[in-house]
């Protein structure tokens, strides 16, 4: 048990040194920017990064990556957050499984590229009829010769319109087939015919629908065996996060899925603070005086450690309500002004309030709904899969 | 002692039938979702408003006094949960109350010169009140403040009306109501002290009280109609082959937020009957079916866009209009912190009733 | 719509003084006596209203009752409320079902006392293996000639200690059949063999295990054809509640089925707002004045009459958890004498807040749990039925 | 500007693995649900009590200084969790605390003659604190303090320590807590001032700190058993015809029980670390980890009794006994309000930060 400060090593300060000058250099932070878990890292701090390494920074440096621990990961994260800028960028879990699957070509041609984070992925899984039933896929690749020909669609492709790559999911087979017919492909997205619609999600981000119209690839971008799809896509899903990375008890617990949400509700409490200390009552005292709106200030914090409490895959659900909850409640506590935008007079800190009441929903959904951890984590329980 | 019963009788006459019928043909035909994505991110058509004017729909809950049809506020609040049920861009929940406000004044006899009266009663001069200034006094928010050009409030122990030749910014929110901040000492603002004393104090506080419950009646249709469209989704979504209506963890919020509209819903007309009619009694109904209303809506938009899954929190999704709505609507009006303060006045009047009675004591 | 002040008739208000009278005759106040829910009217306050027609005031006076309306009964409901009585003796549920499926005999001899409230009668369906589902009941009846033989054991047969009748669910076939082979009898209580044993519950409630150990009965005590039973029990769950009160808007709305929690929420409310009002703060003023005692109150409150406005079935479990909700709240806000039973120095009021947190998870149970109430709701909102 | 990073390290130490194997295995056999409920309604069993003793758990967290083996505050909030898991009828959290807190004062130099020191290192004679003094001055509810003839308290700035000859009647409660009221100005109660002024406050506060984070251990204990308990159950038991474990109504309340489980029991051996071993830093924590306790306990147990249905409300359920536990052991303290009032001083001490912080402001 240890929860101590960690004296940074003198190469490690420098280290943070250089982040935040790469960061001062590269981006001017957007206060508005809380729900930073939709947007990508900005193009000119990846490029220095990937330069450096640290887009994967845990891969040793001939593959791609700085061979840095623990600390500086979380180094990384902190300084991301601190600085309100995307950090999206990883294909971490896609690594392995190219390393693993991937035709020679590209492991050769793509796989270096991925590996510094100079080239970037998306995933194209879900389809509009099937979100969470991936086996129901009917965007369809056949073959012909030494080429693909793929047809179809994909909801909630995430960056796939400033990704170089995505992870396709086709249907190579008889749909009735389910996991049996699909076969996985890494489709460059400047491949004509692959086109991608913006979809505007609540609290302001975006993901797309992708069309796939006679896109013809060759043979080289297949990953794995001709229907062996299943096995592929699933292998991300079994490959631990950071695996290779020598743990020093840093990371929040067992590195909690919910902790870029706890992140954002730390946000949302130092807002809430602030508009508290910066307004007064009736009788002249500060708002931070008010016995109401420090018990729902403390209970905003109670959350929020208990988010830090959590962990893996149960810190998804909880983070996620925690924020949706604090949310509502920290807008009442300073309604009417928790309803205004950022920017608009009056608005708080960074009209952070609001806007997490309308980002909320999507944390407990995307990535898998509540409902969906709940079941996984009720299986880890050991009870029987449900109804 | 003797024993005190009321009625509880929900029920609506036939009149408040047909005027139901009416106001969700009427919206649902010239409010469609097109309709109010379109007024966005003002909240207001003038169209839709235009029809409202023709419609005579803004007259139904005046006293006949002031030129109005006489309906009470269980109309009015009839009419909220329509206007809510199609998230309708116009403000006829504050207009109207506001409407009532003024021609209860006008019936104190106070001289409202500095409004033209018959522009108003048509909607052609469109009023609105300033619930916050309750107690806050200064620059605050006005729902409707972007489209009014008059607004009520009560300052310093007086009602007051600010007026202002051209329409105050939109203060910028993601539910996209017309909020605007409005202020006495604004450069462009006129202020006229129209009534002080306690009888002013009697009056705003009425006055308050039908906005917290015509609000809230707006605030139920919102949930109403969110409630129907996330029990549709649920019936034709399909995962895994069944439809997710047949899973508990959907199936017992849709069983949930039903019950947050009907308690919500109830509240409210009663709260509307009883301060149409006996003002006097239980005057925490208002500041209640507000608080209630409230809480229930956030609760229940977020589960009804989460039934949706992954859709819910599109833009496109119409539940995701509905779940934006609520917040400002809700909200504007100071949220459930200080419903609840209100509410206590009820806790002072328990503890003399119960100080009163013989059966029950503490013991230490 | 009318929420306005019944005025009482003269009629009216002598039978309310009436009952007062009855009342205080026969019984004493005892304030503990919150979870009323599982005791039932006591003996001479039953014997007297049964005289008067009044424990099924709505029936004719030619068939036991009193010809009263819905006012009547709210006036009883209230009064019984108001004095902490336990009110729980109506056989209204059963007398139909007597009436369309009873024997002759059963009619002429046992029905009659059954109306006037004179006897009394209890439910032996679950059984130690079988909450919910009835149609899995083991206990056995054998016929021998113009006999009956049964054995077997029922569970949560609450009153079967002072009951004089119970209603009993028989398997007359094989299990394997369900619903087929199920047949009801009217048991009487001192036949030699029945055994009721009791089972304490959270709250200070009895309910029991009754056994049945060759039990032998005429076939006069049969209720409907033998192997019909389910049609038998089926019938007092599809008979309305004083279907045959003309309805003056009085009755909570359409009955709801959480009244009897409410009013003890009103209870809960009232002791907790007696606590503060007796309490000072260290600056000598009475704990009303709390800003947060005052908010805590409020919402309790606020919860109240959101459970007036519920109705029906959903009345139930919305009323079950915000008594559940309080009890914890309340104690929360008057810890630590929160905790404290009746009568204990410093307890609150009746000790009310620590018997109801003990009694509050059985409202969420008994008679169903609020799980099955939501189904049922869910499937009256059309949609399928659960897994 | 640097970054503060700090571990977030919660395995246990090999010794610390040994200690709760020997407690479990102790407790398991010793205090089995029958001797818990015979030791109802007083909450204490003797013979258990002397099995305390006799291996030697009362000196485990006690200051080598003072006659104790020297551990700290985390071993005393593993054995807190391990007490909960049996709802042992034991005060040995109590007495422990309360031992820290007198070894404290022993080494700040206090005499403490009006009190037999072995006695009470041995258990011989039981020490209590009480928790509700560190805000209200009188007669007060003590945990353990019906099988205490010692207890701590601070009082006008000073601790102080009362005794008395005989026990102090218990104050009947649903959980059969050994609680009782005690007063300064009682009778039978002699008081002695121990220390005053800013090291008294000090001491006092770190101790009262160390009450609710063993305190919350205990009811993490509570919580647990029930967890494992209620997962059991749900797995055993069958309607219409499958087990309940595969209803989600049912399995997602037990994922949510899991949920608070861990997250309290996390966050209280946290607290006992950063207590133990930096005072100074968070010192909310502790308030913290007793009011996540209490909530968490609270909602979990009252779940894992729903879903026993029938069975889980009868008084002769296993579940239905750590239920009313809950809130005797959580609410003696004096409740969560009282929590969340102590961790507002974080609140202030947040402000100051941002205070200092340029990136995010508020514009109006």
């Amino acid at each position: 048990m240890d929860f101590s400060q960690v004296e940074l090593t003198s190469d490690q300060l420098v280290f943070e040194k250089e982040i935040r000058e790469l960061i001062s250099e590269n981006w001017t932070p957007n206060l508005s920017h809380i729900a930073v878990d939709h947007d990508r890292m900005p193009k000119p701090v990846r490029m220095e990064m990937a330069k450096r390494g640290w887009i994967h920074p845990d891969l040793a440096p001939d593959a791609g990556g700085a061979g840095l621990g623990e600390i500086e990961l979380e180094v990384i994260t902190n300084l991301f957050d601190e600085y309100y800028i995307p950090a999206n960028v990883s294909s971490s879990l896609l690594i392995p499984t190219l390393e693993k699957f991937g035709s020679q070509w590209l492991k050769e041609n793509v796989l270096p590229g991925i590996r510094t984070g100079e080239l970037t992925t998306c995933l194209g899984y879900s389809e509009p009829d099937n979100g969470s039933d991936m086996a129901a896929a009917t965007t369809r690749a056949v073959q012909d010769g030494d080429t693909w020909v793929i047809n179809g669609q994909k909801m909630w492709t995430t960056w796939g319109n400033e990704s170089d790559y995505v992870f396709l999911l086709t249907r190579t087979g008889a749909v009735e087939e389910k996991h049996r017919t699909l076969t996985m492909f890494l489709v460059p997205m400047n491949t004509p015919g692959v086109d991608a619609t913006p979809v505007w999600i609540l609290g302001g981000g975006r993901t797309n629908v992708t069309f796939y119209s006679d896109v013809t690839i060759s043979d080289n971008y297949r990953i794995g065996p001709v229907n062996d799809g299943w096995s592929v896509m699933s292998e991300p899903l079994a490959t631990e996060h950071g695996a290779g990375v020598v743990t020093e008890g840093v990371a929040p617990v067992n590195g909690s899925m919910g902790a870029g949400f706890s992140r954002v509700l730390q946000k949302l409490v130092d807002g809430a603070i602030q508009w508290a200390a910066s307004r007064t009552m009736a009788d002249g005292r500060s708002r931070l005086e008010d016995p109401l709106v420090r018990a729902a200030l403390a209970e905003a914090m109670l959350d929020l450690e208990m988010c830090w409490n959590a962990e893996g895959e149960l810190g998804k659900p909880m983070s996620a309500e925690a924020l949706a909850k604090q949310a509502d409640k920290l807008a009442d506590m300073a309604a009417p002004e928790g309803l205004l935008d950022f920017g608009v007079d009056g608005s708080i800190a960074a009209g952070i309030i609001a806007s997490e009441r309308q980002h909320a929903p999507g944390t407990a959904v995307y990535g898998g709904t509540t409902e969906i951890y709940r079941n996984n984590l009720a299986r880890r329980l050991g009870l029987p899969r449900p109804y | 002692m003797t024993l005190v019963l009321r009625r509880n009788d929900y029920t609506l006459t036939d009149e408040q039938d047909q005027l139901v019928d009416m106001l969700r043909s009427l919206f649902s035909e010239q409010s469609a979702i097109e309709v109010v994505r379109a007024a966005e991110p003002l909240g207001f058509d003038q169209n839709l408003w235009a029809t409202v004017q023709n419609n005579g729909l803004l007259t139904i809950s005046v006293p006949e006094s002031a030129g109005g049809d006489g309906g009470g506020l269980v109309e009015l609040a009839l009419a909220g949960i329509e206007v809510g049920r199609t998230a309708a861009p116009v403000p006829l929940i504050d207009h109207v109350v506001t409407m009532r406000l003024l021609a209860a004044l006008k019936g104190a006899g106070v001289a409202l010169d500095a409004l033209d009266w018959d522009a108003a009663l048509s909607g052609d001069l469109i009023v609105s009140m300033a619930p916050i200034s309750t107690w806050e006094l200064g620059a605050q928010l006005v729902p409707s403040g972007a489209v009014a050009k008059a607004v009520v409030a009560f300052k310093d122990g007086s009602i007051i009306l600010m007026t202002r030749e051209t329409n105050a910014p939109q203060a910028q929110n993601e539910g996209c109501a017309p909020v605007a901040w409005w202020s006495p000492s604004d450069a462009d603002v006129r202020t006229a002290t129209l009534l002080d004393g306690d009888l002013a104090a009697g009056i705003w506080e009425l006055a308050h009280r039908e906005w917290r419950i015509a609000t809230a009646a707006s605030i139920v249709g919102l949930m109403a109609i969110s409630s129907e469209i996330a029990r549709s989704y649920a019936l034709d979504r399909k995962a895994f082959g069944v439809t997710i209506a047949k899973f508990q963890a959907i199936s017992h919020q849709l069983a949930d937020i039903h019950m947050d509209v009907v308690t919500a819903r109830n509240m409210t007309i009663k709260a509307a009957w009883l301060t149409e009619n006996e003002p006097a009694f239980r005057p925490e109904l208002a500041a209640m079916s507000m608080a209630h209303a409230t809480r229930a809506a956030l609760r229940s938009t977020a589960k009804a866009v989460h039934i949706h899954g992954g859709m819910g929190i599109t833009n496109e999704a119409d539940i995701s209009l509905f779940y934006r709505k609520v917040s400002s609507w809700a909200l504007v009006g100071g949220g459930i912190r200080r419903d609840l303060d209100d509410i206590g006045n009820a806790i002072d009047r328990r503890a003399q009733e119960l100080a009163a009675s013989a059966l029950i004591s503490s013991n230490r």
